[in-house]
């Protein structure tokens, strides 16, 4: 279909295209004319020596001593999100921030970062971020704001110790905010604070935050934890967790129960869906079975559960703690009830973990474990409220059902909004002060562990802007508050007693980007109550109703960063859905509703109704449907409107995040979901490969044949000294998506939008598969074991017999001598024959000019050192060639040689587990010429003789014997 | 050696003999059968330069006239070695010798891949080459010809049939002789061009 | 007239059509025609040879076609007359991609107080004042998609000269090379004659002994690189 | 005798007795009238089917701009379906091309009287045929505005064309095929041009055809060396018909794709180029021959001919399909096996495969029968269902195949936009614009090749 009828094709098309997508332009617009013009000079031979234009150089006037032109420098800082930090590196072209990484010093970190963090640079240059500040309808400025909260003026309105004063919060743990709050209330000690974040961790007081050391643990079991994938700490969590996976003796063994299927779900060995409600009673389950495999007396016999197979499941997984007892973890979802949670901390109590691979540290978010701090339920609740300062956050979207904000804030006589939107919250209040992005503001922030970093800006507030800080400290009564004075004087503070003195702890912590041994002391043990809170009886599956689960969206969270087009883009990990939600079901409960993907269900739940597109999910338990948080925003960012289903409306306060007894029924209607992937069978095709522990890669075919490995055609022609390379550790990728977004920064890979995705044009150079066993998708989704699904990050392959080059008319594609396949998009003239002909189908076309409607402000993050494509020609993974250059040269300047594994790319910088390892094959110590050899190395389609440069490692099952009956784990099985 | 439609080496011998050019006469004949016996006689009759003109090949004049293929096999095979060598000349000029690059690790001078050009470049050199044979031996195009002008001669494209004698020929030298033999062999009419 | 024939085919009656006397061409319409299809041959095949010779010209590549600056800085005055090294103005052209041109301050240290007042220096005063860069207008560009790095070349013994020619002798600098593809591989492929010592990367006029070309590309660890990616990427 | 008395005995021989290849009663002069008549019709009919192709033709020029200028994404193509409508076009036209050249070439070797009437209508269809052809290779580039590159010449940048692609062949193929063809139908021309020249009124045009007839004498020297410079020609074009399509077949052929990698492309391309061509050259001349009232020159004789050339390339095409079946069960090879036995046959295009089968396969099975060789419903019918049939023939090939290939992540479906649609259309449009005026402006029968054979039938005739 064309743009034009495509528009029309789908109900919930957003009202603007996002920033870098192809809009319908007129059919010959005036850059088209030039571009035709052009063209005709390109006819007349000119092309690519064309007139020189006239272009100006503008050189320093005083040139920076630190600073040299075209040469990126990287400054340390870090990204909070739900209030806890993760260390990042920002790459800066001449004083443009254009590409986050992580920092290697930083425990929420080791390196890598995710896709929020990766993203979080093309939020900096949204165009749809708030310019003004805003009083009622008018335009107003900071002194305005300044005026208001002036203690005089504000004390006549709020009283004089506050009473009318509120402030709400997204959850902290910045050391800076937390000590202006202290004196905002020695100020105004009556004032409220509150704090609210849907999807936060826990709010019940609870100020314990277990720590893992996943590197020791043999045995890991959890509870509806996704903790490879997302979190605060799930970046370093699943990097210990595949640093022991990959150790010597053996890999781990990976247990998970859960409701939904996650990437962590999909990484385990052993996996069970239970609906939400029956959680309790597994987890009591599981003690039980630990105490008596351990053979202590007094274990109450355990509670019998849904079926037999999950009895039979959760025995064997108590024994297999029980024999790793002292070596195993077990964790629980943050989102978990209290019940749950400290039924995981008795069973790590009971296995003896603690200590030795499970710790505790009290939770550094302000109000952990401090009743002073109200929820945001307390402040809709608070009668003769004057002002309210809401510092950040969105409560009027993302507040649960029954709590009424808006009523709240219409109540409010003064109401201030700080955020980077003008969003459905800043819209119902009478101030909107905008937001500066992290990367524009000083200030600092606590880790999931408690470890300190400061927060510096890279660039000066590109649409001006203020911070939460300083409208606390304005409220605490300094009349010209500024963040970097603030943050200065509040560290000589703490900083001072170093001997160092305080500008060189200044220096060193803005570049480590960590505060020297700030993280909070860990708990060898968390005290548990005697008697557990009895787990609730798992409530009746009604006939035609579900339980239906809310969890943050792996993309735009909790909706703050649905105005990303780089995560709206971004395929979810399991069902590569993008640029929109939709009710993920069991392939069952899908069936005895008789729904199919794309159909539209309302789901009613107290008198609140959902309508939004089923998807049809293997693995998700039966009788449960999950929702994301974070579509359906109605607020000024553009890209974000009409984008998907605000799912926050079913979930009443008392079920936040999973609620039963919901109607379901089909509305009749059909939208064609965006996926990147239609197609999860194999079909008997062995892309992904799955091996039991010490098992090599199978080497029959799916025919049973022996597969022999193609004989070279060609001999080689020499080459350079470098030959660059790249594995792939299918067991250690989890699928999250880092990779995909990190790529996309790197080198400018445009979005193309919804319709884009539907008609197969989604512009990523590096895409992740996501393949489900075939007895998997259609019987075994309800079997204990759930189904086998794997994760297969897949990018240009650098065949050394590339298929795609030889079809080349015009030499566009073509091999360098270091064995990159090369794509010279200045020489494409589009035939679009290598697309066909590349059986990964890797390789990425221009249809329309993606980057010729790019805002001044968006263009600004595009990397310099990589071309940006223009309409009408190919493109794909370069192994990031402009870094390799880059290198290259460097080393040439410096007068060394490049050692093999001194560059990398941009996905395996990323990536957390180091599932990703690139380098060259020459050179002493190379590790990815090493990991070539591993037993499990295959290359995927090896029998075309492409003979590709990538390398998978394949998937290993690390079945426990006692469960290995119900499923027995093989390549083939991944296979057939 | 082809003998043109206007003579050639005979023509010269005459030329050195210093005869002057007798007057071409054109007779007119009704059938085909007419047109190949009048040419045979004429031939008999030991007239050099005749021609004949018919709407379309009459089977045996040619041959009665002797003549040739003007040796456009030759040129056109000559057109077709020549394509062949250009065609695989330049496909190795610019793989193999120019920029030799590594294209899915094939060989630069790769054989095989260069036949299908070659071939058609071979096609289309002798297939030119046969044409501009044919155009150049016939000397066309020459739009004015002095039969044209003769009232009648139009026909001969359509559905008569014409003799011309006359030129370097010293048989036909005595125009009225000529003209009664023209006549005797069943001519329609008989028509001296000016 | 006797001889037996085999029958004409029908309709072969005289049909007599009108006779038309006067020809239809001219005698000359020959010579005409031979001419008219000698002019068609002719363009047809030297038009595109016209093309390819133009796009080779030094007016489209604006080669030889002096700069006008805001300030008519001499080179022939700061590097003939002044023996001013090219590094002192272009700073970075060894470590970074760029060469770099002057920041307005690097002016200063030379021209005092009196030269500075001078009404050719207007701009220069202008920048300090202001704080506003002085427009210099570019000399010598590639593409956007290609990439060059002048600390790669330089640190591989190619001297300013090999591309920019002699600066030492232009009163208004002009782009000494077509700069296009064909050029630069031509060096890419045969590096060793266009090499010199580290040394003498600034010099002008060089001449560099036949021999020593090989030596560097060793000395220099050169390598011929005629990959894509060596400048697109 | 005398010649009425001939003409009697010609007029005696009736169209049932056997199958005349000519049955005119007309004398030259009278039958050179008439074939020249069509030359500057002003009936009706042609100004209204001129007014609806010329319409066509000017919605295909707008789109092709409106592509150039918006971006190929204006058409359905996505990845994997990189190619559709352009190559499918671009192939089916070649295709239909090939009968041209077919029947003139061929045939000619081959010594077959039936040839010459139709021999000229045939050439002028292959060559507008290739003009649409040759359009669409440029058309579906990213930047078209850089087609030349395909052409090796010498550069400013040092680079060249590569010919290990096939896409430099087809260049080299297809400008050889419109070239000779082109030159092979004028010299069948000049006769003819010269007879218009000499018996049409209107002194400009008659200056006209003067000009293109080169001064054509029709001499006894004239007539052999064209006789023998036009038997050359058709001795090179025989191997181009074969060539071309072979050349075409190896642009899917060269490639590994599951569905294109298959080593009876080049012959089974060949037989199906001809086979539309056949169906197309059916579809031209029954109206032709109608309006014209050309019964006694292009006979039943032809089309019954062209009918058992159909029936015998259908069953070509058949075997070609089963060997495709074939080898795929036979290879034993996962990809190709899905691609051949279940994607096609079950998948998401599998309606265009089996229309495929019924259109090309059953379609020809009526001409068994000689009441459907003779009837020109039938006749007619069977060639517009076969020009459908190949072209979805060649939509399953190149659509159906890349949907579906090696890594089912990466599958993905095809559906043509509006601009796809119209720019099919358009096609059609510019090829009946070029048959309308070639039949106004063009003597639509190789005059002296008629004149020719018939004084030959006249001489074998007791």
């Amino acid at each position: 279909m064309s743009d034009e009828q495509r528009a029309t094709s789908d109900g919930r098309r957003p009202a603007e295209f996002p920033p870098g997508v192809a809009r319908p332009g007129p059919v010959l617009s005036r850059r088209d004319f030039v571009r035709l013009l052009g063209a005709s000079a390109a006819l007349a031979g000119v092309y690519g020596c064309s007139r020189r234009p006239d272009e100006l150089i503008l050189p320093y006037v005083h040139q920076p001593p630190e600073l040299t032109p075209g040469v990126p420098q990287y400054y340390a800082t870090a990204m909070t999100l739900d209030g806890l930090a993760t260390g990042l590196l920002v790459e800066s072209h001449d004083g443009r921030p254009t590409k986050v990484e992580g920092n290697p010093d930083h425990p929420a970190s080791l390196g890598a970062a995710g896709v929020h963090e990766q993203a979080s640079v093309l939020q900096l240059y949204d165009p749809h971020r708030s310019r003004h500040v805003r009083h009622g309808a008018q335009q107003a400025d900071w002194d305005a704001v300044a005026r208001l909260l002036a203690p005089v003026a504000l004390g006549q309105r709020v009283g004089a110790r506050g009473e009318g004063l509120r402030l709400l919060l997204e959850p902290t743990a910045s050391p800076l905010t937390v000590a202006l709050l202290a004196r905002v209330r020695e100020r105004w000690p009556a004032a409220g604070v509150h704090v609210h974040a849907p999807f936060a961790a826990p709010d019940d007081g609870d100020a314990l935050l277990p720590l893992p050391d996943l590197t020791r643990a043999d045995v890991v079991l959890a509870l509806d934890a996704d903790f490879l994938a997302s979190g605060p700490f799930h970046l370093r969590w699943a990097h210990d967790w595949a640093v022991r996976r990959g150790a010597g003796g053996g890999p781990s063994r990976l247990y998970v129960v859960e409701s939904g299927f996650t990437p962590t779900g999909a990484t385990a060995d052993h996996r069970l869906a239970v609906r939400p409600g029956e959680l309790e009673t597994v987890a009591a389950a599981l003690l039980a079975g630990v105490r008596a495999a351990r053979g202590v007396t007094s274990a109450p016999t355990a509670p019998t559960t849904a079926d037999e197979a999950t009895t039979a499941w959760l025995r064997a997984a108590a024994r297999d703690l029980a024999a790793a007892a002292g070596r195993c973890v077990v964790v629980a979802g943050p989102r978990q009830s209290a019940t749950v949670r400290l039924l995981a901390r008795a069973l790590n109590a009971e296995l003896g973990n603690e200590g030795r691979t499970m710790w505790y540290v009290r939770s550094p978010l302000l109000g952990a474990g401090d009743a002073s701090v109200g929820s945001l339920a307390d402040l809709a609740a608070a009668r003769d409220v004057d002002t309210l300062l809401v510092l950040g956050g969105n409560p009027v979207y993302d507040a649960p059902a029954d709590v009424d904000v808006a009523g709240l804030l219409r109540r409010v006589p003064n109401t201030v909004h700080l955020g980077l939107y003008e969003d459905e919250t800043a819209r119902a209040c009478a101030w909107h002060v905008p937001a500066l992005h992290y990367l524009e503001r000083w200030g600092d922030a606590r880790a999931y562990d408690g470890t300190a970093s400061l927060v510096q800006p890279l660039v000066a507030p590109l649409f001006g802007g203020h911070c939460a800080d300083e409208l606390l400290a304005l409220v605490a009564g300094e009349a010209t508050p500024r963040a970097h004075d603030l943050l200065q004087t509040h560290w000589r503070g703490r900083a001072g007693d170093r001997a160092s003195g305080f500008d060189a702890f200044w220096r060193e912590a803005l570049r480590r980007g960590v505060i020297a041994d700030s993280a909070a002391p860990r708990a060898a043990s968390a005290p548990v109550p005697a008697v557990v809170p009895p787990p609730a009886a798992p409530p009746r599956a009604a006939a035609g109703t579900l339980e239906v689960v809310l969890a943050p969206c792996p993309k735009v969270h909790d909706g703050r960063f649905a105005d990303n087009a780089w995560l709206q883009e971004l395929p979810e990990p399991m069902t590569t859905l993008t640029w929109g939600n939709a009710a993920q079901l069991s392939p069952a409960t899908a069936a005895r509703l008789g729904v199919e993907s794309g159909d539209e269900l309302a789901l009613g739940a107290g008198g609140r109704t959902v309508r939004v597109p089923a998807i049809v999910v293997p693995g998700v338990a039966d009788g449960v449907a999950v929702l994301h948080a974070g579509y359906g925003r109605d607020g000024a960012e553009e890209t974000a409107r009409g984008v998907g289903v605000r799912a926050q409306g079913l979930f009443p306060r008392a079920a936040r995040y999973a609620l039963a007894g919901v109607t379901v029924a089909r509305t009749g209607a059909h939208h064609e979901l965006a996926l990147t992937q239609p197609h999860w069978r194999l079909h008997g095709r062995e892309p992904v490969r799955v091996v039991a522990p010490g098992q090599p890669v199978a080497r029959e075919d799916a025919a049973g044949g022996t597969r022999r490995r193609a004989l070279p055609l060609y001999e080689r022609q020499p080459g350079a000294p470098h030959q660059w390379a790249m594995t792939i550790d299918l067991d250690r990728c989890t699928g999250c998506g880092a990779c995909m977004v990190a790529c996309q920064a790197e080198n400018n890979v445009p979005v193309v939008g919804p319709e884009g995705v539907r008609d197969g044009r989604e512009m990523h150079w590096l895409r992740i598969d996501r393949y489900y066993a075939d007895a998997a998708t259609d019987a075994a989704a309800a079997a204990p074991a759930g189904p086998l699904s794997v994760a297969q990050p897949m990018l240009c392959q650098h065949c050394e017999d590339a298929p795609c080059e030889y079809v080349c008319p015009v030499e566009a594609t073509v091999h360098s001598s270091d064995g990159l396949n090369e794509m010279v998009y200045n020489r494409c003239v589009g035939t679009r024959f290598c697309s066909n002909n590349c059986p990964y189908k890797v390789r990425r076309f221009n249809w329309f000019d993606y980057n010729r409607d790019l805002g001044d402000v968006e263009a600004l993050q595009r990397n310099p050192d990589v071309t940006v494509r223009e309409r009408g020609v190919m493109e794909k993974c370069t192994f990031c060639v402009q870094r390799i250059r880059e290198a290259e040269i460097r080393a040439s300047v410096e007068g060394r040689t490049l050692g093999p594994n001194e560059v990398t790319t941009a996905c395996a910088q990323a990536c957390p587990t180091r599932a990703i390892v690139f380098g060259s094959l020459t050179g002493a110590g190379s590790e990815v010429a090493r990991l070539r050899e591993d037993p499990r190395a295959y290359a995927v389609l090896d029998e075309l003789g492409t003979e590709p440069r990538v390398r998978y490692l394949a998937r290993v099952r690390n079945a426990n014997p006692a469960l290995a009956a119900s499923r027995a784990p093989s390549a083939s099985e991944a296979a057939t | 050696m082809s003998r043109g439609p206007h003579g050639t080496a005979r023509d010269a011998r005459d030329e050195a003999r210093g005869d002057a050019p007798a007057p071409l006469q054109l007779a007119e004949f009704a059938t085909g059968d007419e047109l190949r016996a009048a040419v045979e006689r004429l031939r008999a009759l030991g007239y050099r330069d005749v021609e004949a003109y018919s709407p379309y090949p009459v089977p045996g004049v040619a041959e009665a006239l002797g003549r040739g293929r003007g040796g456009i096999p030759l040129v056109t095979l000559l057109g077709g070695l020549a394509g062949a060598a250009i065609g695989y000349g330049v496909q190795w000029y610019t793989q193999a010798w120019s920029y030799p690059l590594n294209i899915g690790g094939r060989p630069s001078n790769a054989v095989p891949a260069f036949i299908p050009a070659t071939f058609e470049a071979t096609v289309l050199c002798a297939a030119l080459a046969a044409f501009l044979a044919l155009l150049a031996g016939l000397r066309l195009p020459r739009l004015w010809h002095p039969e044209l002008g003769v009232p009648g001669f139009e026909r001969a494209t359509v559905d008569r049939f014409w003799v011309r004698v006359g030129g370097r020929d010293r048989r036909a030298a005595d125009v009225a002789l000529t003209r009664r033999e023209l006549e005797g062999l069943g001519a329609v009419r008989v028509v001296e061009v000016a | 007239m006797t001889e037996r024939r085999p029958p004409a085919p029908p309709g072969d009656a005289p049909t007599d059509a009108p006779a038309r006397a006067t020809p239809l061409f001219p005698r000359w319409a020959n010579r005409a025609m031979g001419v008219a299809i000698a002019v068609v041959f002719v363009t047809v095949l030297a038009g595109p040879a016209l093309l390819m010779a133009w796009v080779r010209t030094p007016d489209l590549r604006r080669q030889y076609e002096p700069v006008p600056q805001p300030v008519p800085f001499s080179h022939p005055v700061h590097v003939t007359g002044l023996r001013l090294d090219c590094r002192y103005c272009h700073a970075t052209v060894e470590r970074a991609a760029s060469a770099g041109l002057p920041s307005t301050a690097t002016c200063v240290p030379c021209h005092n107080e009196t030269f500075m007042q001078s009404a050719v220096m207007a701009p220069v005063r202008a920048s300090l004042a202001t704080g506003r860069p002085v427009p210099w207008r570019r000399v010598n560009g590639v593409p956007d998609f290609v990439f060059f790095s002048h600390a790669a070349h330089v640190k591989k013994g190619v001297g300013c000269e090999s591309c920019h020619g002699r600066v030492d002798r232009m009163a208004q600098v002009y782009q000494a090379e077509p700069l296009s593809m064909g050029w630069c591989l031509g060096c890419h492929r045969d590096p060793a004659p266009h090499l010199r010592p580290r040394a003498e990367i600034t010099t002008m006029g060089y001449v560099a002994p036949d021999t020593l070309g090989a030596a560097l590309m060793r000395a220099y660890a050169v390598r011929r690189l005629t990959d894509c990616t060596t400048c697109h990427r | 005798m005398t010649p009425p008395a001939e003409a009697a005995a010609v007029r005696a021989a009736p169209p049932e007795r056997g199958w005349p290849v000519l049955r005119t009663t007309a004398g030259d002069a009278e039958l050179t009238d008439r074939l020249l008549a069509p030359i500057g019709t002003t009936a009706r009919w042609w100004w209204i089917l001129f007014a609806l192709s010329g319409a066509l033709t000017l919605l295909y020029v707008a789109l092709i701009g409106y592509t150039v200028a918006r971006g190929i994404g204006t058409w359905g193509n996505d990845i994997p379906v990189a190619w559709a409508f352009g190559i499918i076009n671009f192939v089916w036209w070649i295709g239909i091309g090939h009968a041209g050249t077919f029947i003139s070439a061929f045939l000619l070797l081959l010594n077959q009287k039936w040839r010459a009437s139709v021999n000229r209508l045939a050439e002028a269809m292959t060559i507008f045929a290739l003009v649409n052809a040759g359009i669409f290779p440029i058309l579906h580039l990213g930047r078209p505005w850089f087609a030349y590159w395909l052409v090796p010449y010498p550069s400013a940048l040092g680079v060249w064309p590569n010919f290990l692609s096939s896409l430099p062949w087809d260049v080299a193929a297809v400008t050889t095929y419109f070239t000779v063809s082109l030159v092979f139908w004028y010299l069948g021309l000049v006769p003819d041009l010269a007879t218009a020249r000499d018996r049409l009124s209107g002194t400009w045009r008659r200056r006209v055809y003067g000009i293109l007839a080169l001064g054509w004498r029709g001499t006894a020297t004239e007539w052999r060396r064209y006789h023998v410079a036009y038997g050359l020609l058709a001795g090179l074009a025989a191997p181009l018909v074969v060539s071309v399509h072979s050349v075409v077949s190896l642009d899917f052929a060269i490639a590994q794709l599951p569905g294109w990698h298959s080593t009876i492309f080049p012959p089974y391309f060949v037989v199906g180029a001809i086979y539309s061509g056949l169906a197309m050259v059916l579809v031209l001349v029954i109206p032709v021959r109608h309006v014209f009232g050309l019964q006694d020159v292009i006979t039943e004789r032809h089309l019954q001919c062209t009918a058992k050339l159909l029936l015998a390339m259908g069953l070509m095409l058949a075997y070609s399909y089963g060997v495709e079946q074939f080898s795929a069960w036979y290879s034993g090879d996962v990809y190709e096996r899905y691609a051949f036995l279940a994607a096609r046959p079950r998948g998401p295009y599998a309606w265009a495969f089996w229309a495929t089968l019924a259109l090309n396969l059953v379609t020809p099975q009526l001409f068994w029968w000689e009441r459907w060789r003779r009837s020109l419903p039938a006749l007619f019918t069977a060639g517009v269902l076969v020009l459908v049939g190949m072209w979805l023939e060649r939509f399953l090939i190149i659509v159906a195949s890349l949907n579906r290939d090696f890594l089912p992540s990466s599958w993905h479906l095809y559906a043509p936009t509006w601009v796809d649609l119209g720019i099919l259309a358009g096609s059609l449009g510019l090829f009946a614009l070029l048959i309308l005026l070639f039949l106004r402006f063009v003597p639509l029968v190789a005059l002296s090749e008629v004149k020719q054979l018939r004084h030959e039938l006249a001489r074998e005739r007791p």
